[in-house]
């Protein structure tokens, strides 16, 4: 494959610009779906053509600033999901850009079926915001937990998925996608979780961004476990340990050479991901480094089960999604290492 | 032939196992909690009588939530005069102390959401101690954020939470029953108003006339609230009833906050044959409560304490 | 502020790029395809007219689904009239030749199952050379089993062929010409009777309902049959014209076989101020084929070669 | 991990029981959907609590032999996908066992919601059919061509989720899990293909089977991708290379010892199904792999992209599904093989 021959030539190089950038610094925490609804208010002063439908919870997935701001392009849907994905993928077809959000568990359950044909099929301009991402949700339990989508995503054709890291990346990625041509699906969650990207930090749909440099063990993770690797790997750097960072903000289409470089260069990879560890970014990751380089991964991430109600730190603990699951995962995947 | 079965109640497979998270025990004395016995279900219950029991159901509301600081006030409140008649007014056969048992009526909440008033009509019936009332969205309480069977709580009959599913299961239940088993359990499923909107409602609608599931009633609660306003503004609904009596279901409007009209309603249902009943009942989210009454805010918010204090200091008798 | 612009028509990306089937050309010149100039689309078009290009449509879906040897008979040639009004009797407003016009009125087809009678209906009305019908359910064909808008082939606005989605669509479609560019355009959508079952066409009611988008209109092929059976047997649908008027929209009944009848509903629809409209359109399955009228068993069949020239020699005039 | 340790004590010792088994021979062709169908019927004969839901394409999912014999048993459901599903479940929370079967496309996408909540979350005994599997339904197209249920169906907690290889292991597959407990998936095909596997084949919920042993690559296939992989490494043979093959009949839960066993033994991987390559088989292959001893896989599927009309085989051919490709597959990976 081509990405297995830029990796013998690079193979050997350090990449990384950011090597001598500072540490990211927690700034505060603001929930990512704040960045959502900021970002649909920064594409509705841009472009007229950027419509809203509501699912009548647009006071949680913040579609609300955008209603706020330009009623008469916002649309309420009622409590019909799959329908409201099938009026979004109309109003494409008429040259529209419009965003659909609901909670993560129905905007990729409720309507598998219309995303599959009426937006991947018929390559409609259509984004999907996915709210409530993973058990950080908290009291509302299982059902509400989204912990399902990036497999469900992933593997529809013509689908774009991006999982921004924290209140800014979302802001960013929410633009982005609104200016990229082609269905495309943003997850977010509900809980507060640092902010620590800074408005310079890239977001590019497609790339993944290496956060902190290292060499014994890159860390891949995406949404807000990519500020509890960054624990991770600070705390692991003190005890000797070098750990790449990297934001894997597009799970679809991935980085491919991203992640080819962090196996050809660290020789040992972590996935950290509020999902199933099943078919998502560590599905993914899998998938590419058996096809080019393989190399052992330790998954952090939800084990096959559904959540259930608790706070969002109890259930983080109890789930295993802390910056402490990914240092005891990085000590794992280090004794693999050949 | 033979029947292939398994065991399937309770389940209690819950997401982590038995740990359960311990009611605060100040609160359950002050509530008089461990000292309370079990209501009746009967017939003869006055309308008074219903009444008070369906106060006592809002006030438990009130006390699981404000210990909870999260979960839905609104739908619960305003519902519960519908509960207090469905499980005291002798409309359902159970027994709370055999909870699976196999000539039991079953009840599917379809809206979730509302299932603080559900968890307090059951502890108010016997299914368990009211103090775990105290534990509801706890970590590992069997009284999840939306019904999880998986906790094994007797009287959850199905998980929930995801609006439009419970009815389609309900007719899944009454088609068993009827077609089936051909006994003569009925099976009653609530859902909301902005609930009606979910294309499988319509789905199951059109099944449950389909197959002349008469031992089938829907009650939905008419309340015109939803979370993003008025449901008219929302998504309109109306007419409501005709809906349904367009797709062949016998309809019966009435004032869901009224007990002897919903009284009324569930004997209506239980005599129509050949054909499924909805019942419209008109309510009012949060009902009984008065900063509550009517006011689509309420939807999913528990009261603060002082809201609280206020709360069950008008829900009285 | 701007307008954020892509080229979305035509797509053409489909799924394996341009080389195309290439049409039997014996058959070509057979059916004198090479020779065929399109019909033109006016209301001045007499009923005999129309009901002269619905049966030279029908004879295409024959010829089109025998060379095809799969493909459904039934729904395409029992709609076949409903076609010829709309695409010919100057009920739509389009260009074939300028098929992706800003200002076209839009067709979408919900049952995607039904598309040999809108291939032929585009064809016959100059979107694409006839010739091309004989490629349908070709390899790489332009004319895919159910319409791929990834094909580019002129006039198919979506992809469809997963029943119920068609109807979002066109709501979508309704609501962005009445709401955000507020122009005068149309939609059209026609949905089988047996897909009226799936919840979205009612979720898509409601919406198109509470946005009055009395520019739309959905044509329900109400010919009684689906896969399984007649319709009631399979799931019972009656009454029909009932349900979408509790849904609030203005309802049309009608013979779907009767070009009159057809023209005067069409016409009645643009008038209607506020309201979506719904025609329900009664129409055999098969119709104009003695051995498919009303028999559900052609709803996915092709003819044999046989029972093509049979067809044929019946659909004259 | 213990299936490391596991293999670490067998690594070097055949397993194989079927080394010396004949030839699986080609006993005329029969599509799966079939056995499925003849499944429901032994089923309904034994047990008189199972009921079949019909979804209006009973005689393309077979479900109409059921129907045939046991009408009071069967219940149509019109073209209510989501419902019929919901429906299931009130069936299965009854003691009832209930199969529901519908073209895969609308089984695994129309209502993936209900699978999430209504049978997986609440453990429903319901078993799910899924046909049309895959581009070799032909003419009908894209719409109709399932290759997304396997990421959607393995990504659900409490699933289980069989792919029968072909008429007789369909058969055996439908029975196994109309006994077994708990929501099941079963996936099969439209047109005819290879019977090969014998009555006294071994068919187990979990277990992978040997089906041609050797040692220098392992072919783990699923579905009718299997006599496609027994024709592959049959030629292999023939050329010296020693090509096992696997067939994974079960999905979910994924037999994690033989693939592990097969990465030890043969040091190489080539999976093959007729789906995604995203997400599915060579998805959860690479997962285990990556977790318990990384190899060299190369993917057979379709390749992130649509289907379309066309003949069976014209498409098999068209997407690199046929014994052709696994044969190339198996000449890569073996190239990259250490
Ligand atoms: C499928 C689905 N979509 C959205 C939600 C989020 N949600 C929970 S309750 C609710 C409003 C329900 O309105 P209604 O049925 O009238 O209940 P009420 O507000 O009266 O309690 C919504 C949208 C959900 N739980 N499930
Ligand atoms: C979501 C979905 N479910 C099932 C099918 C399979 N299917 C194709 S056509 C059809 C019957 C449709 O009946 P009707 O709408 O009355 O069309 P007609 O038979 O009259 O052409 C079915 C079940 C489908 N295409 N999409
Ligand atoms: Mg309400
Ligand atoms: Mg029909």
């Amino acid at each position: 494959m081509a990405v297995a021959e830029v990796l013998n030539r690079s193979i050997s190089q350090t990449l990384s610009t950011n090597g001598s950038a500072p540490r990211f610094e927690m700034n505060g925490k603001k929930a990512t779906r704040f960045g959502f609804g900021e970002g649909l208010v920064v594409l509705g002063e841009k472009y007229d053509n950027v419509v809203v439908l509501g699912g009548d919870i647009t006071g949680s997935v913040m579609t609300s600033y955008f209603k706020d701001k330009f009623p008469e392009r916002f649309f309420s849907m009622g409590i019909t999901e799959a329908t409201a994905t099938l009026v979004a993928s109309g109003l494409a077809l008429s040259g529209m850009i419009p965003f659909f959000a609901t909670y993560g568990a129905f905007a990729s359950c409720r309507n598998t079926d219309m995303i599959r044909i009426s937006l991947a099929y018929n390559d409609a301009n259509v984004k999907i915001g996915g709210g409530h991402a993973g058990i950080s949700v908290g009291e509302d339990g299982a059902t509400h937990q989204a912990l399902e989508e990036m497999a469900i995503i992933r593997v529809m054709p013509n689908m774009t998925l991006v999982v921004p890291c924290d209140f800014l990346e979302a802001k960013k990625a929410t633009i982005a996608i609104g200016e990229h041509y082609g269905p495309c699906y943003i997850r977010f969650g509900r809980s507060d979780v640092p902010s620590f990207t800074r408005e310079d930090t890239p977001f590019e749909i497609g790339k993944a961004q290496t956060f902190k440099d290292g060499n014994d063990v890159a860390i891949i993770a995406c949404g807000p476990m990519v500020w509890e690797a960054l624990v991770a790997a600070y705390e692991l750097e003190a005890e000797g340990v070098s750990a790449r960072v990297i934001n894997m903000a597009t799970i679809k289409p991935i980085d491919r050479l991203a992640i080819v470089r962090a196996a050809g260069e660290c020789k040992a990879i972590v996935t950290a991901e509020e999902h199933q560890v099943t078919a998502g970014l560590g599905g993914a990751v899998s998938e590419v480094l058996a096809q080019e380089l393989p190399t052992p991964i330790e998954f952090v991430g939800v084990k096959d089960t559904f959540g259930g109600s608790g706070k969002p730190d109890e259930l983080m603990k109890y789930f295993g999604l802390t910056s402490a699951d990914i240092k005891s995962a990085v000590q794992k995947v280090l004794k693999r290492k050949q | 032939m033979a029947r292939l079965t398994h065991t399937i109640y309770p389940l209690a497979t819950g997401f982590h196992g038995p740990i359960r998270p311990e009611p605060n025990k100040e609160l359950v004395s002050k509530y008089g909690y461990e000292h309370f016995t079990a209501y009746k279900n009967s017939p003869d219950n006055s309308d008074e009588t219903l009444h008070e029991i369906a106060q006592e159901i809002r006030r438990d509301i009130i006390r699981a939530l404000v210990e909870a600081k999260s979960g839905h006030s609104g739908g619960p409140l305003g519902s519960a005069d519908i509960f207090a008649t469905l499980y005291f007014g002798g409309v359902m056969r159970y027994d709370a102390k055999n909870p699976w048992s196999p000539d039991r009526d079953r009840f599917v909440l379809s809206a979730g959401h509302m299932c603080p008033v559900l968890y307090a009509t059951l502890a108010n019936a016997g299914f368990f101690p009211k103090a775990e009332l105290l534990t509801l969205r706890k970590f590992n309480s069997r009284l999840q954020g939306h019904p999880g069977r998986d906790m094994g709580l007797p009287g959850i009959e199905s998980s929930t939470g995801s609006l439009g599913q419970g009815l389609g299961i309900a007719v899944g239940m009454a088609l068993s029953d009827k077609r089936v088993d051909k006994n003569d359990r009925r099976v009653y499923a609530l859902t909301g108003d902005g609930e009606i909107s979910e294309g499988e409602i319509w789905e199951a609608a059109l099944i449950a006339a389909h197959w002349d599931l008469d031992n089938l009633t829907v009650i939905v609660d008419r309340n015109n609230c939803q979370i993003d306003g008025r449901t008219e503004d929302v998504m309109k609904l109306n007419p409501v009833g005709d809906k349904f009596r367009a797709f062949n279901f016998h309809v019966i409007e009435c004032n869901g906050n009224n007990i002897s009209e919903l009284r009324a309603a569930f004997k209506e249902a239980q005599s129509i044959k050949g054909r499924p009943t909805c019942i419209v009942a008109e309510t009012f989210m949060g009902h009984g409560v008065s900063f509550m009454e009517d006011d689509y805010r309420w939807h999913g918010k528990p009261p603060t304490s002082e809201q609280a204090e206020q709360a069950l200091s008008e829900l009285v008798g």
